[in-house]
């Protein structure tokens, strides 16, 4: 079966499968692990114009079903993720999308446009949905205003195709979705983290060194979906679903609800080469429930009433 | 192409109260180096890293000495013979191997013996100056491997915290003295983070290499996630760099640490 | 150890173990499971001034750590609680907690005028925050003036105890609890459901008859454990906190974060005596995390900046 | 005082590819009703409604026959002879015992034929009445337990969808036949609820009892989530009232329903 999605801009992957950012470091940790040239595309790791240090450890936490995480976008800068990283990446036939942060509209725009120039990144993601940052990050991504004036500062260096990360920690995702559009994003990607909490019992702290973190896994799934279908009911533009994504199922559920791809993020710290798998069963499980092509299953499950049986 | 792997459980031994050592058969894992870890499936959300407590690549056994502490632990702590663990490794940057011209001190704190004791077993045969091996825990049942280490001929000073085996009091003691009568020594520590803290200070201006092997949680164990990092040099106006425990250790160089 | 709780106007828990709003029932239902007694309270059912006739099923979804529900709070109304299920409450000794729900301000005001004349009522919870009706629920807590509204009138017509019942599905939870502390609420309880979605993959349609349910459970934990912290940070008044609790560690994470007391619900379905194991195991594991007494550990870990070890 | 309870498993039959059955040595359950069900532990949040197949209160067995249809009838399809069930039950309202003046008509579809077994198998001696037993599944290969109904002495008309079995199409053909000629029948019947919606439909004008077994997804399975709803009698004019399958089912009359 043919699994190739074809997004606006002429991002095309060759299947639905990215590697969600932060989660896959810029591309050659896992290269020992997973043939990257199996996947639908890598999002690296956030990055900012300068080097970023990122939160105080320990920025791990297991819940269940779920892991909070308060990284904090620790990042080397844009500079030497060109001269580091690009090399390595111009090497492997995947889909590379730059994953962009700023404190400012400013440091937004200044990424977009040092990446621009940079032939081997197929696409942005312009992050304005991380919880683990005190100034930008998360801020930009609750106000429509703001949210607007960053995809707009991108939009105007660059003509590559341009995603943004929605936050799930939102009232109605609708609102700044529509926002990001009329900016000029091509594509929406969603979830970002929940903020999240947990107590270390021993030390009588959170447990976190940044305190809250952000929540991914499994345990968010419901949420996640549930902003994709809100999403994709609400904006024409692709939407690319992420959020405990474990298993082809998982994939199609993402899909049905309005989602032309997905991320996988946590599932591959326990699995490494978890998306390759997904990527050989998601054929089958397509077939097993009736489709006989990706494209059919986008938004199956779109505009039906609850169900009742 | 590397991937997670099964290993087979071929021993199962119970060296104290609330701790198990599982033995496995991977010629993969026996290749490691001490100091270096695996990081293994567990039902919770992330892999838990455990140092090897053994290396034998003659046979192709491995060991992994597991102190319970938590829900993880106690799942591996249940593992019996036959069953087997779903690995990644040998992963990270193990302990540097002796120079033969100073003096040897390895000093082991806790579940920090266990790579203390495999770097023993791989260097047993490169001892050419004094040795000194001090080993230290809360308490008389959490010092582990005692027995095993002075198999392979080494003396073991002890300690713990409540005196019930061993010198009263913690490492740092028997660690002074040997390097107020051995200032020329190379260090190899391994240990709780208050201990390795300790040692950072006792060690300053040591002209030998100094190697601390450090503990951090972490998500990926290879690298890509920056979960497991430790405040390094250098230092930034902003406060220290951040390193990877990970792959960038779990051993550094004592200049590379900012305590 | 002595577990009671003390809590404005005279409301006095024997524990902080609360049986969680629409998770129990009106009492009975669990009569035969668990000794009523010895719970700290039973938070009823949502009652409403007339029937409510709830949402057309399936009502639960199963997810990972979790449980989507779309009941659609429905009740039989405030006289039919009062003439059936009063009777047999006045038969407990533990503190009866009624959860009052309502389309509009007067609605909630007459539940709570009807049931204040009500001796074996102990306190009111008001449900503003629950995600599966369309009108009234979910909206009155996401604006901190229509929030004010309902807690003033509810506040004018009862000298009894006033907890107001928190949405997760904020973005500043901190702005509503200080609203309806203002409007005279003496406490807060917090979390109700994270809004999520499931698609049934056979039908090809959300899941649950009502489309979008409110998710309950484990995989919710790290989200509840946040707000109160952030709730109890910023508000004087006591806090109740719930979302996943399973064991008595995870009581006192709550008790840590800011929580007087917790309510427990999902577990239920699965382990309908678990409430009272939590309660026998409490004392243990204050004494385990070395806190001689019950509200040594509330607050814990307050103020606490995040842990570097 | 209830509580959730352990049971044993004392046998494990696999009647048909895709289907278990498993005996539990439990008198309480064994007190049963036919039409009744307990309510399993499984490792999801929830835990699973599976109906009695059989009710032995002489010997205390009790018997629920699973297909294998996601996660938690998997896991019970894996336990063995030996394993422990936690469950919550007898629970629900079952079937009301029969009329002796009137004909009898039991229909089971697919995983609703186990409840019409355990009931012939409690009131066989009560036949004083013509009886007819109606099984259908989609394929040969779902309808179980036929045997055992014959061995009770009774006779079944079979219908598969595909005709692999019995007669092609759904039980409403035999059924309808049956009505026909037997107008003063009572009925019950368990099984998918597109089947209870016809036999719905089929019996309005029926002078005997009408009882239909349904199923719902479950919360507590108690009564007090109000999760399990089916849209019930007396419709009002925003729709039909909700009533529960675990406590004022699943066993409902025909007129308690709304369809
Ligand atoms: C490089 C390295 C080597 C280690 N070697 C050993 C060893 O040889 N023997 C041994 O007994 N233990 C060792 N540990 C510690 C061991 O990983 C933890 O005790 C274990 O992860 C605890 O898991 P749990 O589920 O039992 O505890 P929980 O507290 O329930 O674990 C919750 C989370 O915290 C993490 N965590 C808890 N304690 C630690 C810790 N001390 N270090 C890192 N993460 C932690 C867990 O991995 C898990 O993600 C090592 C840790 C590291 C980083
Ligand atoms: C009163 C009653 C009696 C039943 N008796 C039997 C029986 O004797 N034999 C048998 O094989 N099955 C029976 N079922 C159906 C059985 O409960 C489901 O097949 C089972 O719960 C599916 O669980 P799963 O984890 O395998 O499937 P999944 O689809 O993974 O389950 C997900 C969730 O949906 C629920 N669910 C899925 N299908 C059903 C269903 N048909 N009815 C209710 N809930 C469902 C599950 O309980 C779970 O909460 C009965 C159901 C009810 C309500
Ligand atoms: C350790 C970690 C680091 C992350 N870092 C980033 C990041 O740098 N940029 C970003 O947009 N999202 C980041 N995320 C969010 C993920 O890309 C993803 O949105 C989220 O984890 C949900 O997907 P999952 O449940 O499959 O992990 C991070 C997530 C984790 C767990
Ligand atoms: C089936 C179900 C019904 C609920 N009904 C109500 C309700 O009527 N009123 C209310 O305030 N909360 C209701 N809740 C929310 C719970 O009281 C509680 O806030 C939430 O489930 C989180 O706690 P838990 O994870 O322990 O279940 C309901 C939850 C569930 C699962
Ligand atoms: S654990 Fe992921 S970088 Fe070290
Ligand atoms: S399952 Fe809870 S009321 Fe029926």
């Amino acid at each position: 079966m043919d699994l190739t999605v074809s997004l606006p801009r002429g991002l095309v992957l060759k299947n639905p499968i990215v590697a969600a950012s932060g989660t896959f470091g810029f591309g050659p940790e896992y290269a020992s692990y997973v043939d990257l040239n199996r996947l639908g595309g890598i999002s690296v790791k956030g990055i900012s114009p300068k080097p970023w240090r990122g939160n105080p450890p320990p920025r791990v936490w297991e819940t269940p079903a779920g892991l909070l995480n308060s990284i904090g976008l620790q990042n080397p800068g844009v500079d030497a993720f060109i001269t580091d990283d690009i090399p390595f990446l111009t090497g492997v036939d995947t889909a590379v999308i730059a994953n962009i942060i700023g404190h400012t509209v400013e440091e937004y725009q200044a990424v977009a446009k040092r990446l621009d120039a940079q032939a081997r990144i197929d696409a942005f993601e312009v992050n304005i949905s991380c919880p683990n940052i005190k100034e930008g990050g998360m801020a930009f991504g609750h106000d429509p205003d703001q949210a607007y004036q960053v995809v707009r500062a991108v939009r105007m260096v660059t003509q590559k195709p341009v995603i943004v990360k929605m936050s799930p920690n939102l009232e109605f995702p609708g609102v700044i979705a529509k926002a990001v559009v009329d900016a000029g994003a091509d594509m929406i990607s969603a979830i970002n983290t929940l903020v999240g909490l947990a107590i270390d019992l021993k030390a009588r702290r959170p447990a976190l060194g940044g305190g809250t973190g952000g929540l991914s896994g499994p345990a968010i799934k419901p949420v996640a979906v549930r902003i994709v279908y809100e999403i994709a009911s609400n904006v024409a533009v692709p939407v690319i679903g992420m959020g405990g994504v474990q298993s082809a199922e998982d994939v199609l559920e993402f899909l049905m609800a309005g989602a032309s791809a997905v991320m996988v993020g946590t599932i591959t710290f326990q699995h490494p080469d978890r998306m390759i798998r997904i990527i050989d069963q998601l054929p089958d499980v397509l077939r097993h429930y009736g489709f006989s092509n990706l494209n059919e299953a986008v938004g199956a499950a779109l505009g039906k009433a609850g169900a009742v049986s | 192409m590397n991937s997670a792997f099964e290993v087979p459980i071929v021993k199962r031994l119970e060296p104290a109260s609330g701790h198990v050592e599982l033995l496995v058969d991977s010629p993969v894992l026996a290749q490691g180096k001490p100091g270096q870890f695996c990081h293994i499936l567990t039902p919770g959300t992330l892999r838990r890293p455990v140092s090897f407590s053994r290396l034998e690549p003659s046979t192709g056994l491995a060991g992994l000495l597991i102190q319970v502490v938590g829900s993880g632990t106690r799942w591996l702590s249940d593992r019996q013979v036959g069953d087997t663990l779903d690995v990644l490794g040998p992963l990270g940057r193990g302990f540097a191997p002796p120079r033969l011209d100073r003096p040897w001190l390895l000093v082991g704190g806790g579940t920090g013996i266990p790579p203390i004791y495999a770097a023993l077993q791989a260097w047993r045969d490169q001892v050419s100056e004094p040795v000194a091996v001090v080993l230290g825990a809360k308490t008389r049942d959490a010092l582990i491997m005692v027995k095993d280490v002075r198999q392979l001929g080494f003396e073991a000073e002890l300690t713990t915290d409540d005196g019930s085996q061993g010198r009263i009091g913690t490492v740092m003691a028997p660690v002074q003295e040997w390097l107020a009568a051995h200032p020329r020594s190379q260090v190899w520590a391994c240990g709780p983070t208050p201990m390795l803290r300790a040692l950072h200070g006792a060690t300053q201006g040591l002209s030998g290499p100094v190697q601390l092997a450090l503990e951090q949680r972490m998500g990926c164990g290879i690298g890509a996630c920056l979960a497991c990092v430790v405040p390094a040099q250098p230092e930034s106006p902003d406060g220290p760099a951040y390193r990877r425990v990970c792959t960038d250790g779990p051993v550094f160089e004592r200049e590379e640490l900012a305590f």
